[in-house]
């Protein structure tokens, strides 16, 4: 059996808790065991490297040196976000005994930053693809997604060396093995706003807005995601969006892990998609389109 | 009856020669398994037990192997030269074994033949040689073959044997008795000499055979292993080529005599590239003739005590002892097939 | 002892302020060796040379030191002096006592003044060393190659030629024009890149003095400077070009129309037999037989039945022929940077964000020039590749590759910004309603009415300029959305344009680097081809009678290439201009009877000038090999004497004796 | 081992496969195996293999004498093995003209020489045959630095002592060079004298240059068979030289002289990467 | 360290580069002490390891090597060649005790006279500080 260390981070125990339960449920069927790091603490997110560059390092840091502590090799960070920064940070010490040094002192653990970092994708692909196409109950093929990977999953492309930044295709690749469809379109690493959620509400929606846009008009009748902070904008801004610019756009927005688990036979409810702000059955994708307009 | 040193008072003795301002040399481990004779700093240096015999021999205590015989240096557009002195010391060979102390009549011959070599001669008055027998031997000895033994007194100026708790003295030559004089007491016991190797060669047929077979092809096959370096000849008690080479730099410099050996290419190397002796076959030959042929035709005496030095040192183990065997015709040839 | 006369020069004040010359001289005339030291105002002077040669007489010199200047400034002049004099010019050596001493240490300090002396020690014990030596003669074949028939090569053919020397031009395409053949019009004249080139392209075609091979490649190059053995391999085209009349029906009769044109980068399709374009030199046609359905089917063979000539030979084959030339020109050109995704070194990471290959509407500049060209495709009327509208709207992308660490190369090159602003000015030309978006990131328009050329653009035909980069190009609804930003004003742009143009970055052409290692060149990590100085040798490399010219050095314009392509042939006029060639002895010699074979030399030499050998008897058997050095390649770094362990290898000048006897002369 | 290796060694003789077998056989003098050269398939019962075969008999290659009596065969250890692909390398041997017999061996000496206790290479590589089967316990016990590293422990001026202590001895006998596989110059620089790049006296200053020359040389090269330091007369620790520069090689070019003939020599090429940080 | 102690500094210099920054110096009139005694070779890569030791043996207190820097070398690559021999070559110095604090490698283009004159005013400071190589003296002067 397969098991990861989890680093949940601050989402998927707060406003993200639907896609906690989603990681959770579909793992389970797939023989995949989480041993969630014990007193972990948030990794910095959007703040910390604003303000000053030790603290940036130092809160990743600790969550790597407790991993080390407890034998984890590989640990997964369902957010991007965390994921991206404990990777930053992982490179950062390889190769610099002074900072790993002065951080293990700063953190009172020793940390070596060897820990490999997965994110939700990398997890379903160390699991392997052909391994979830054979444990597939219900096929989607009535799914015609947009793979959504926004700004994070791919870049900064030197630090995450994870798939191409502008033409990912990995979504896409788990996707088909679920027997769903993936659309191509032009919005897929284009960001939806981020952290501006409260702040700027205005851009988040404007760019939200082009990315549901984008994918209905290429077909889509869902988007998929994996990460929280997008599905946080693309769903629960929807009505918002649809306020703002007199549409409405009605778009399921699934996290990846949904889609899976639904493909392995699981209900909506055991993956907290009855809690998602726009739930709705999917229907063909050319209804869809005309509801639009 | 006879006369004896304590075994703890002779390092006591050797402090006091060193006290008096005297060059002492005797064996020393200088790491394991490495016994030489050096230069003592200290009487604690010396080592008289627990090997056969050191690696190397007391000839660089006469016949160093890099002595300046001259110096030369600019001056504006004339050149000085400046003969170097024979060194002036006053020294003591301590724990020689009997086949190192036989070398230095040996070697007397060849430096004071045509032209008396002095920074020989005078090495060689000033120097007392203190030679303790020997209690043991192995393979490679053979001095027995050399008519010498484990007590030879040829060379020696004091030959010490041991004894329980100590060493019987015998002076033979007055610098020695000067040495030992009044550090002895009399005792009866008399040392027994034990038994050398056994004799596994006839010298004395050795001369006619090498005569017959200078220019046999078994000199090819014997020299095939040969390595060409300078172990043997350097380790040797009684080899002393050397060879003289100016050492400069733009000031002056110094004209010095180092040691040299018959096994190197070099050695007789022309100018013109041309080498009388280009192969290793013939380069071992010479040795070999020149120890037992040409050596004892000229002077009367080998130039070899039997210490095995050579084959010892030898990184392919050969030998004097093995070639003579062989030449002999006494031992199954197991070299060069 | 040697007789050794000394020079010590005053150079005016600049070294007799730091000495009483009189007593350094004394101390000089007391160095071993020396015959006779004498001091001078100015030794370079014409009394002061004439003080040396009347020296070198009378005291019957066997060798001289001057002492005063760097030898890199003076060494030739003195050695010319003792030559005068009848004293072989390597028997002298000089002494820096005015760079290296007086200029830069306390004047009469005990420190300073013996630091003089050692100076002119270690020089006396140097040249006690020197050996009268004579220039290498090396016999000189008077051809040239030429590698590569775009405007540099051209020009650089017609030079040679024109001068009476006879050129070997090897063109890999079909045809002689390379790049500027299918250009549109030429900034900053706008004049017609085909006027002006094609009519020299037919001169090379019918110079008695140029052989040309198209469609060849040089196989390999043996040799050394002056002597060089080339070989070419000369591709089946089968089509026999020497019976071919030029006639071309078997091009208009050739049923097949499926292969994308090299010539206008995949813009329209091309038959199986083609000429590359109709101004093509030679104008002779060749058989793709990947797009051929004689060949991939047996089904067709039109060409075969209607050339009259017999001039059709699917049998043909890759023939090698040899040239000897003395002289070598690189002029092989550039290639575009691979905008897309599919890029051939992890180093480049590529634009996927523009959808190059991916729009249709989304093209390079080159292909855009061909829109532009009035033999291009659409007959120089501007129309979209995917339905061939009109564009309203175009966008151009400046620095697509270059200038970009992250994901491209680091370097301008060069001529995007040029071109970019001639083909805003054309397509205004030519499409009235027309609007042009041009974003940058800096505009380089050094040169002679370059930036009078831009400005025009901007004020005359309205381009629209933002400063800032393109972030992602989509496509929506048959526009393409270019999204990015404009950092002068602060703000993102959107444009919705018709048709996108990005001005890819200019690498080295393919191969170089294989023909690099082939002529012993040497290249930069861009695969550039290095100079052998940046200022004093632009078009020489360190292989001596190779030269460079054009974009396989670095981006250049037409101009600048043209005109090294002028400045190579000028080289290769001077290495002509002689009945043979001199070379500087001071080279490396083996000693070959202690040499070990080991052959590190070998891997060293920076020259490749040391060979393996045989050494044989008078009956032919192999005795032993050495290592041998080919005088005529060296250049005497000496790199060779150091990794020798017996040190069987030496150089003359700077030979083992001479350092040993200046290291001895330190003290 | 030994039956084995004299039957191969009968049947290479016989069929005229070669003309020589350069192998192990007991001396007369000291009972040890030293080089033998058996030309006759009657002799072959002169070879041996045991555990005190510890002469690197790839230094018979190169000599004149030795190729002129034709093909050879050559038995090898591991770690002599190694200097072949050397010789190779630069051109000293044409490995197709020798018929290699690889022993499998466990370790040689008694004690065992201290190059066995990091051994990788029990079972020779690229020899023409093998024989006998790779000990139980292969796999370096020691790194293979490690007396090196102790070494360095010492301050640098306790080095130097050790050093100069060790120089004073030397006799210049040049048993080192002669018995290195890899020295196989005619002319030792050494013994070039115009100039004199090296005194040849043996003098403190000449042998601590001569030591640092024969090392260098050996810089890239050297496979550590350890030849040099086993008939040193006076017991110099050469191997501690060779050591630092296989050490050297090892760490900033990823290079071990003679583990793979495909890897170019270190010295005769560069990296625009090597490392320069001691530079100005 | 006696006052008047004044170290003997041996720089081997390439033609090109280094030689030429000398030059350069002595153009611009930028002072440095006159310790250092300057061979001029064709190039760093005919510098050989036996003369860094001669010159140690000639009694100097510290030996400079110096030559282009990487990718100018006049003869293309003789500066990468000792490059490569340099790192070997200090280990080797490490090991035998040698003071590689007193042996200097650097790159000084043509250009850098100033760069030429703070390391050589530099290097004679420190060796001045250091005080004579006393150890490869003695050396020198001992018999075996």
């Amino acid at each position: 059996m397969l098991e990861f260390g989890y680093y949940p981070g601050c989402a998927l125990h707060g406003s993200s808790s639907d896609y906690e339960q989603s990681v959770q449920a579909c793992l389970k069927p797939l023989g995949v065991g989480l041993k969630e790091l014990d007193d972990w603490i948030c990794c910095g997110a959007t703040a910390a490297h604003t303000l000053n560059h030790m603290l940036a390092v130092s809160l990743p840091a600790r969550n790597l040196a407790l991993a080390e502590r407890d034998g984890v090799t590989e640990l997964f960070a369902p957010c991007p976000m965390c994921s991206m920064e404990l990777i930053k940070v992982n490179r950062a010490l390889d190769g610099n005994a002074g900072l790993r040094q002065r951080v293990s002192e700063i953190v009172e653990l020793p940390v070596t930053g060897k820990t490999q970092i997965l994110n939700l994708i990398q997890v379903f692909q160390r699991i392997g693809v052909d391994k979830i196409r054979a444990t597939v109950k219900k096929p989607l093929s009535h799914v015609k997604a947009a793979c959504y990977y926004g700004c994070l999953l791919t870049r900064p492309a030197d630090t995450l060396q994870f798939d191409d930044p502008e033409h990912p295709r990995s979504m896409e690749t788990v996707l088909e093995a679920l027997g769903a469809s993936a659309v191509e379109w032009n919005y897929a690493t284009e960001c939806c706003g981020a952290g501006l959620t409260m702040a700027r509400e205005e851009t988040v929606c404007e760019l939200s807005h082009r990315i549901l846009t984008n994918a209905a008009a290429h077909g889509a009748n869902c988007l998929v995601v994996a990460c929280p902070m997008c599905h946080t904008n693309l769903d629960m801004k929807q009505a918002d969006i649809d306020r703002r610019y007199g549409v409405h756009h009605d778009m399921m927005v699934y996290y990846l892990s949904d889609l899976i688990g639904m493909a392995l036979g699981l209900d909506e409810t055991q993956l907290g998609v009855d809690k998602h702000f726009v739930v709705k059955p999917l229907e063909s994708p050319a209804t869809q389109a005309a509801e639009m307009h | 009856m006879s006369e004896l040193i304590a075994q703890e008072a002779l390092p006591g003795l050797v402090a006091k020669w060193l006290a008096q301002g005297k060059r002492v040399a005797g064996p020393s481990v200088v790491k394991p398994g490495y016994c030489l004779y050096v230069e003592l700093k200290s009487s604690a240096q010396l080592a008289l037990e627990g090997f056969i015999r050191p690696r190397n021999s007391i000839k660089e205590f006469v016949f160093p192997h890099h002595e300046a015989i001259c110096r030369y240096h600019f001056s504006g557009h004339t050149v000085e030269t400046e003969d170097c002195d024979p060194p002036q010391v006053d020294q003591v060979i301590v724990g020689a074994r009997p086949c190192d102390a036989a070398a230095l009549p040996i070697l007397d011959h060849l430096f004071t033949w045509d032209y008396e070599d002095k920074f020989y001669t005078e090495r060689r008055k000033a120097t007392t040689v203190v030679t303790l027998a020997c209690q043991a031997h192995d393979d490679a000895c053979f001095c027995t073959s050399l008519d010498l033994g484990p007590a030879a007194e040829q060379g020696s100026d004091v030959l010490l044997l041991a004894v329980p708790g100590g060493y019987e003295v015998r002076c033979l030559t007055d610098k020695g008795r000067a040495l030992f004089a009044g550090e002895t007491r009399t005792v009866e016991q008399t040392a027994v000499v034990p038994p050398g190797p056994p004799v596994m060669v006839a010298p004395g047929t050795i001369m006619a055979f090498l005569q017959a077979r200078y220019d046999d092809p078994m000199w090819a096959d014997l020299a095939l292993r040969c390595l060409g370096c300078g172990a043997c000849a350097y380790t040797c008690p009684t080899c002393h080529c050397f060879d003289i080479v100016d050492e400069g730099t733009a000031a002056g410099g110094c004209r010095v005599k180092n040691w040299d050996c018959c096994q190197f290419a070099m050695f007789t190397q022309h100018a013109s590239g041309h080498n009388p002796r280009s192969g290793q076959s013939q380069r071992q030959r010479q040795r070999i003739q020149h120890k037992f042929r040409i050596y004892p035709e000229k002077f009367g005496v080998m130039l070899c005590t039997g210490c095995g030095n050579c084959a010892r040192n030898c990184p392919v183990g050969l030998g004097v002892l093995s070639t003579l065997k062989e030449t002999a015709g006494s031992a199954p040839v197991e070299v060069g097939v | 002892m040697g007789r050794i006369g000394v020079f010590i020069c005053w150079c005016g004040e600049n070294i007799a302020r730091a000495f009483d010359m009189d007593e350094l001289t004394e101390a000089v005339a007391e160095i071993p060796g020396v015959r006779c030291a004498i001091h001078y105002k100015y030794m370079c002077s014409e009394p002061g040379q004439a003080l040396i040669r009347e020296k070198i007489r009378s005291e019957k010199l066997e060798a001289v030191v001057v002492a005063s200047c760097s030898p890199h400034m003076h060494l030739k002049t003195f050695r010319a002096a003792a030559a005068a004099a009848g004293l072989n010019p390597y028997l002298v050596e000089m002494a820096n006592i005015r760079e290296q001493c007086s200029w830069v240490h306390e004047p009469y300090e005990d420190e300073t003044v013996a630091k003089a002396v050692s100076i002119i020690r270690m020089t006396v014990h140097k040249v006690l060393r020197n050996r009268a030596l004579e220039p290498i003669r090396v016999p000189l074949t008077k051809r040239a190659l030429v590698v590569g028939g775009g405007v540099a090569g051209i020009q650089a053919s017609l030079d040679l030629a024109d001068s009476g020397y006879e050129v070997v031009l090897v063109e890999r395409e079909p045809s002689i024009g390379g790049k500027m053949a299918g250009l549109s019009e030429t900034f900053p004249t706008l004049d017609c890149s085909q006027c002006i080139l094609t009519p020299r392209m037919v001169e090379v075609g019918q110079h008695p003095n140029i052989r040309l091979y198209t469609y060849s490649e040089v196989e390999s190059v043996e040799g050394f400077v002056g002597n060089f053995n080339i070989t070419i391999r000369q591709k089946a085209r089968y089509v026999d070009i020497e019976k071919c009349t030029g006639c071309l029906e078997c091009w208009n009769r050739c049923p097949s129309r499926e292969a994308p044109s090299e010539f206008d980068y995949g813009l329209t399709k091309r038959k199986a037999i083609y000429v590359p374009f109709p101004q093509a030199v030679p104008a002779r046609p060749i058989i793709d037989l990947n797009s051929c359905a004689k060949f991939l089917r047996n089904e067709c063979g039109t060409c075969l039945k209607v050339c009259q000539a017999n001039a059709i030979n699917f049998d043909d084959q890759d023939m090698l022929v040899t040239e000897q030339v003395g002289a070598i020109v690189v002029a092989t050109g550039y290639r575009m940077y691979d905008i897309g995704r599919e890029q051939e070194n992890a180093k480049y990471a590529g634009y996927g964000e523009y959808g190059y290959g991916q729009y249709r509407d989304v093209i390079d500049s080159l292909q855009f020039e061909r829109l532009l060209s009035a033999s291009g495709p659409t007959g120089g009327e501007v129309k979209r590749p995917s339905d061939g509208a009109v564009p309203k709207k175009v966008v151009f992308i400046a620095c697509v590759g270059s200038r970009d660490n992250a994901k491209g190369i680091p370097y301008c090159s060069k001529i995007c910004c040029m071109y970019t602003a001639k083909h805003t000015m054309l397509y205004k030309h030519k499409v009235h309603d027309g609007q042009a978006h041009v974003f940058y990131m800096d505009i380089r328009a050094g040169g002679k009415g370059y930036e009078e050329f831009v400005r025009r653009a901007i004020e005359k035909d309205g381009a629209r300029y933002h400063r800032g980069r393109v972030s992602k190009i989509t496509e929506e609804n048959g526009k393409l959305i270019v999204r990015g930003a404009d950092t002068l004003a602060g703000a993102p742009v959107t444009i919705e344009a018709d048709l996108v143009v990005l001005a890819a970055a200019m690498r080295p052409a393919t191969g170089v680097l294989e023909l690099a290692q082939k002529i012993k060149l040497g290249y930069d990590e861009f695969g550039f081809l290095s100079e052998s100085h940046p200022k004093l040798r632009p078009v020489e490399t360190n292989t001596a009678g190779v030269y460079i010219c054009g974009a396989c050095h670095a981006p250049k314009d037409i101009p600048e290439a043209v005109a090294q392509a002028s400045a190579a042939a000028g080289k290769v006029q001077v290495l002509f201009s002689k009945g043979e060639l001199t070379r500087e002895p001071e080279v490396a010699s083996v000693n070959e009877q202690t040499c070990a074979a080991c052959f590190a030399c070998v891997r060293t030499c920076p020259y490749l000038a040391i060979d393996k050998a045989e050494i044989r008897d008078r009956q032919g058997n192999l005795r032993k090999m050495t290592a041998r050095v080919n005088p005529s390649l060296c250049m005497g770094c000496g790199t060779c004497v150091a990794v020798c362990p017996s040190k069987s290898v030496d150089l003359e000048g700077f030979s083992e004796e001479q350092i040993y006897e200046m290291v001895n002369g330190l003290i | 081992m030994t039956g084995q290796l004299r039957e191969r060694c009968r049947r290479l003789l016989q069929d005229g496969a070669v003309q020589v077998v350069i192998g192990y056989g007991v001396s007369t003098s000291d009972g040890m195996p030293h080089p033998i050269f058996v030309r006759r398939p009657d002799d072959v019962d002169k070879l041996i293999w045991n555990e005190q075969c510890m002469a690197n008999l790839t230094t018979y290659l190169t000599r004149d004498a030795v190729k002129a009596l034709g093909k050879p065969a050559i038995v090898v250890k591991g770690c002599d093995a190694r200097a072949l692909v050397v010789l190779e390398q630069e051109c000293q041997i044409d490995r197709s003209a020798m018929h290699v017999i690889g022993m499998a061996c466990a370790g040689v000496g008694s004690p065992r020489a201290p190059k066995c206790a990091s051994c990788d290479v029990h079972v020779p590589a690229a020899a023409d045959e093998v024989i006998g089967e790779a000990p139980a316990q292969t796999g370096p016990a020691d790194p293979p630095y490690a007396e090196l590293e102790e070494f360095l422990q010492k301050s640098p001026a306790e080095r130097f002592a050790y050093w100069r202590e060790e120089a004073a001895r030397c006799i210049r006998c040049y048993a080192c060079r002669e018995v290195c596989p890899t020295c196989y110059c005619p002319r030792c620089i050494v013994d070039k004298n115009r100039p004199a790049c090296l005194d040849t006296s043996a003098t403190v200053k000449a042998n601590f240059a001569w030591h640092v020359t024969r090392a260098f040389h050996q810089a890239g090269r050297c496979t550590g068979c350890g030849e040099c330091t086993r008939v040193c007369p006076v017991g110099i620790n050469m191997r501690l030289l060779n050591q630092s520069l296989a050490r050297a090689a090892d760490e900033h070019f990823g290079y071990r002289a003679g583990t793979n003939r495909e890897t170019p020599p270190i010295i005769g090429a560069y990296g625009l990467e090597d490392k320069e940080s001691f530079i100005r | 360290m006696s006052e008047d102690f004044e170290p003997k500094i041996v720089a081997f210099v390439c033609n090109w580069c280094t030689y030429l920054a000398a030059d350069l110096a002595g153009t611009n009139r930028l002072e440095y002490p006159p310790n250092v005694r300057i061979l001029r070779l064709p190039c760093t890569g005919r510098v050989d390891f036996n003369l860094i030791i001669k010159a140690l043996e000639m009694g100097a207190d510290a030996v400079v090597v110096s030559g282009c820097h990487p990718g100018d070398c006049h003869y293309t690559a003789g500066n990468y060649h000792a490059r490569r021999r340099w790192i070997l070559f200090r280990e080797l110095l490490e090991t035998m005790g040698i003071e590689t604090n007193r042996i200097f490698f650097s790159w000084i283009s043509a250009a850098e006279s100033k760069k030429w004159q703070h390391m050589i005013t530099e290097i004679t400071d420190q060796i001045r500080e250091m005080g004579p190589y006393t150890a490869y003296h003695e050396i020198s002067e001992a018999t075996a």
